[in-house]
């Protein structure tokens, strides 16, 4: 029967799971061992399925993706955690360079069922360098998938289809909904799609795009128009790459108007190729301008002036009515 | 097929372990007859640093500052690296070294204002050209080989001087540091402030090298081990080691010995991980007290001074305090005006909305 | 008086002319001395400023950017060659991590005058690895700039700009383009600007928008058009970031088409950024789709279907068709 | 302060060299008197990879293929490890291990096609679990790392051997994977291809460590130096580390001493940076000639031998550009094909047009 669990046990849950199923699911990763990682993500697994299926690495961040990329190569399928996204940027290049391309440049003779998790995002007061959200270099990176749940359930359901994906997937996991609330979710070992969005809620006046933390300031707003008598389309995009456009072009269909909505510097953000799309095959569906709501294209700011830099329901909400109001 | 070796050079290299032979030590009473005065110079900066971290504690503890990591236990290394630099060499910290940035000059407060999430704590008065604290781990290495490259370029005698931990020595970017500060016999010394622990991860599953100061080896330039609870050890081999590569000697490896007293940092339970009686044994040893007591003994030290010395740094501390909270709060639009050297102006409608939005202009 | 230069004779005019006037100039890379550079970009600038100001480097590419980093703290204003830009992944960890961040962390106290140059791109039948163009990952870093040459001239003036500019520029040199053209160059060490598109041809029917070695199959689809007498703007970005949305806004609002041409994979290139700010500010005068015509979203292949896969003059001629065609 | 210095533990390592003392040494002759089948069919592989290169270098010449990297002088290297390695063992190769893959059972016309810029070159039938040719340099240690830990978890006696070259010693990556292989005593070797040159940088400018197995020091595991010329002690070296990997003596360092007596590649022209007189003095010591004036001082080998086997391996490379050239070209759209298991629904367009534009299907 279903539990009520926050996204971090979710997190943990699905990993669980998916190392009962399977002996040759893996984790690797900077003290995912003894406390069961920074954020307890991994907590109990080092006990429960001893200190070979869960590994505590030496602090090598270069190492970390060439490594599952070998143990991939020998039929385990690696869950390799980065403790913070902005310690992902030296596994870029074995992502890149070798994670991405394996299946391709040998024809699928070598194979890479990989899954990088890193905790993402801002808003939790945390120190330098630990707020960073760059899914748009990685969805720029052929051969992978990348994958942002927002909600317990969702990180279960897409947390067991990474680890059974064939090929690579990031997983980023936005650290400000680690434990902001529970749901319940049954560890049914059910799978979520990886190649589609979610519809949050349904409304025929407008649609808001996001993904991530960035689903509660948009939902927040979306329940401020409702009160106004407006309704919105609130789509949460998960999978980030491959891209369900499908699914937007539907809504922005029916709405005319969009905006979307995410924490990363505007400037090739994701937030760029999905309104690319939009000014392509859905242009003339388009009723006003694409509005896009983000973090600002400066280096994301220490807390302190972290609220200043992230999308707030007033800017998504303020965004929201100019597109409204476009005649 | 060993019946093929006919030839078999050997190479040997040797790596020094360094300090004193514990408490009292008979070499200790040595030195503290020659330099009293900065034996106690030191000593209260090892204070001075103790009454800092268990400030800064507190303030994370009441939300006053964010996540901190203290040096409990460890005043030694920074404080002796501090004492071994001169004022033009340029440290380039981890985030474990405030006892270094404050023996040259880092005010307590702008270290409050950095861990209060605030950017103008790493734009300290003094010393202007150090590194600000440095939060991925190793990544200031490079940063600390390019300093030495500028200095040998430059022929300015002025040493570089890196600090890590035991865990940065596991990345791959420090030893690519190393290997070309020996290309180039850069003046630069790497101080590893081995407190046993990266978060939960001793220090023997970081590496299977019996020591951290032989991976200086594989960059083909000296390295030793010194005690780093000793603080007269640990300023002595830094000193000879950075007056080598002021004289052109080449970089030098340190590795520093000690423990790490506290929770990784204040959002860390190292209960999880170690036992009590692990921690408690290294009390023992630990820095602050092993000096006091070998300064009272030599008769340099007594109540009273200990008593002022701790009323001191209580007030400097409370002052550093008092002057974080008094602080005027960073404008929201100053994150834009130190992006670029000029904001080009795309950037400008960003930068008005900000302003805009109650974010007082900068 | 002019000289005729390739595109990377005008690189090293360039270093040349900026170690002349400035001793804090320096070059550091594999194979930059002895043999100035595997493409010769820096040939004989060892031997006429010393091997103190052109530094063979070990193979480090995690190092580079940070030795830059430390050079530049204490007033050097180093250029860094990493030899081909597929080769430049583990350099994004300094370069979004501390380069782009050193000046705002310090509030100025530290800044971070240096220049990565990297040859990009493919279409010169290069092994594996050697063809990458991930300008769109590095146009998401704040604190930086990324510049793209597409001719020798601008080479010259836009080398020069970038290692006179304070804060730290990636340089991205078209190697399709090193040797494929001369045109004339004045040493005369004028720069050119930092922040500006350059409009190569103009016409009021259709954009072109693209930049560098795309310049040439965009410019012969322009032509074939004139032929038919449509006139196309064709615009040449220069600076990938700051992206100048002014002058390409301008053209749009008076050909109302668009299209976007790069050699890069289409999900999350810089192009989207284009069509994104299309959409939005520029969604009032668009008539037609914004076409995009770019790599696919492959890993790019190994020399033998390159052709498949690059952007060709006849693909472009398709798209521009499609846009000028749609009513 | 040297006073204080009252306890100086010394740790001492060793880095031994192995080989024949030149050419006819006893110890060569000895051990060719114990297996000269082995030995000839060694001679063999050296001169197939040999003719293999020619030909390559050749086929550039002629645009026929890309780019190519010829292994002219060391083929005792990649034939030496090739021989050491069990069929069950992986290779996990730098780009001028040739003489290893094609003695592992990769053929020459799949070698063609990877430098004909083709990726089937990759995706040879035999052996499939190595790893394909790697250009980034270094990152393949990562690989190697992770199939070396494979190995360990499921403990089924295999080794991971890695062949990198000098230059690729001075990566990052290359060092934490050695670091972790430490850490865990993984079955791997490493095996640097040391052949003096990385493009135009000497090796004395790679590291300023007097060896490159000294390397192995700040991994916490034994390195050695082997003459790389001298495919029987490269084989005896490195078959030592293996069976001692596979025994779960943990990883090894084995530095090859050799010399890159081709260009870098066809894209290099090496007489820019080396002399004439440096490059033909390496000449004298070429492990092919070297192995063969043994086995012909020894009366195992002799005229018609040699030019039997010149003739087999001309006709074998001969047949294998005959059946690199008549392979199908490969049809664009299979640029999609293997890009996922599955190729996304979002994709199938692109695909489409890549057929339109004239791909055929794949
Ligand atoms: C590149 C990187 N990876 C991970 C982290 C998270 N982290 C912060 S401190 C730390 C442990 C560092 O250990 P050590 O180098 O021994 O320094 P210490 O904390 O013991 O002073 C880790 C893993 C980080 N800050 N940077
Ligand atoms: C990461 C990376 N940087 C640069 C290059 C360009 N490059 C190709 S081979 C080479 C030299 C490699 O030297 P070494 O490791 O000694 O191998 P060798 O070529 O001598 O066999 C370089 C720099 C590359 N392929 N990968
Ligand atoms: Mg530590
Ligand atoms: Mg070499």
């Amino acid at each position: 029967m279903p539990e009520q669990l926050t996204l971090v046990d979710a997190v943990r849950t699905a990993i669980a799971r998916a190392m009962e199923d399977d002996d040759n699911v893996i984790v690797l990763g900077e003290d995912v061992g003894a406390i069961g990682g920074v954020f307890r993500a991994t907590d109990g697994l080092s006990s429960r399925f001893g200190t070979d299926r869960v590994l505590d690495t030496p602090i090598s961040e270069s190492l970390f993706v060439g490594l599952a990329v070998g143990l991939a190569a020998e039929g385990f399928r690696p869950i390799v955690e980065y403790q913070f996204m902005g310690f992902l940027y030296p596994g870029l290049d074995q992502l890149a360079n070798h994670a991405g391309r394996m299946r391709n440049r040998t024809r699928g003779r070598l194979t890479c069922p990989i899954v990088v998790r890193a905790p993402y995002g801002g808003g939790v007061r945390a120190p330098e360098h630990h707020s960073e959200s760059f899914e748009a270099m990685l969805a720029h990176i052929p051969g992978i998938r990348v994958v942002i749940p927002s909600s317990p359930a969702k990180a279960y359901g897409l947390l067991l289809a990474a680890i059974r994906d064939p090929d690579p997937v990031v997983f980023l996991e936005p650290k400000r909904l680690y434990r902001s609330s529970r749901e319940d979710v049954v560890d049914d070992g059910a799978s979520l799609p990886l190649d589609r969005c979610d519809t949050l809620r349904t409304g025929d006046d407008l649609t808001l795009v996001t993904w991530g933390a960035s689903t509660l300031e948009t939902l927040a707003a979306a329940d401020r128009l409702a009160a106004d008598g407006i309704d919105a389309d609130v789509i949460d995009v998960v999978t980030i790459k491959p891209l369900d456009m499908t699914t937007i072009l539907a809504s922005v269909e029916r709405t005319g108007r969009c905006v979307i909505v995410h924490e990363a510097p505007r400037t090739g953000g994701v937030g760029a190729e999905i309104a690319a799309v939009l000014a392509d095959e859905g242009l003339t569906s388009l009723l006003a301008p694409v509005g896009r709501v983000t973090g600002y294209d400066t280096v994301i700011p220490m807390f302190g002036l972290e609220p200043h830099y992230q999308p707030t329901e007033q800017r998504v909400l303020d965004v929201a009515r100019r597109a409204l109001e476009f005649a | 097929m060993h019946d093929t070796v006919v030839r078999d050079h050997v190479l040997t290299f040797h790596v020094p372990t360094r300090g004193f032979d514990g408490p009292g030590g008979a070499a200790g009473t040595d030195s503290l007859a020659t330099d009293q005065g900065e034996l106690i110079g030191m000593y209260r900066a090892m204070v001075l640093t103790r009454t800092f971290d268990a400030k800064a504690v507190a303030l994370q503890r009441t939300g006053r500052i964010g996540t901190f990591a203290s040096s409990l236990g460890q005043e030694a290394v920074a404080v002796g690296i501090g004492a071994a630099m001169a004022a033009g060499d340029v440290l380039v910290p981890s985030f474990r070294e405030q006892g270094a940035m404050l023996l040259r000059g880092v005010e307590p407060a702008e270290l409050f204002l950095y861990w209060g999430g605030d950017e103008r704590g790493s734009d300290f008065a003094t010393p202007r050209h150090d590194f600000p604290i440095c939060v991925p781990i190793g990544t200031q290495a490079a940063h600390a080989t390019g300093v030495a490259l500028a200095m040998q370029l430059r022929a300015d005698r002025r040493v570089s001087v890196c600090a890590l931990g035991d865990g940065a020595t596991s990345r791959g970017d420090v030893y690519e540091s190393m290997n070309y500060a020996g290309v180039r016999r850069l003046p630069i010394v790497f101080v590893v402030n081995n407190n046993q622990w990266a978060i939960s991860v001793p220090r023997a599953r970081q590496s299977a090298a019996e020591t951290l100061a032989q991976k200086a080896i594989a960059a083909g330039f000296p390295g030793e081990q010194v005690d780093g609870n000793d603080v007269i050890a640990v300023r002595a081999v830094t000193s000879e080691a950075i007056e080598r590569a002021r004289d052109g000697g080449g970089p030098t490896l340190v590795e520093a010995i000690t423990y790490r007293l506290a929770d990784h940092t204040t959002a860390d339970d190292a209960s999880r991980y170690r036992s009590d009686e692990e921690v408690s044994a290294r009390w023992k040893d630990e820095p602050v007290a092993r000096l006091r007591d070998r300064l009272v003994d030599a008769g340099h030290w007594g109540k009273e001074q200990e008593q002022q010395l701790l009323e001191e740094c209580a007030a400097v501390i409370e002052a550093a305090v008092t002057a974080y909270e008094s602080r005027a709060p960073l404008a929201p639009a100053s994150m834009f005006d130190h992006l670029y050297a000029e904001l080009p102006a795309s950037y400008r409608a960003q930068r008005s909305e900000v302003v805009a939005r109650g974010g007082a202009d900068a």
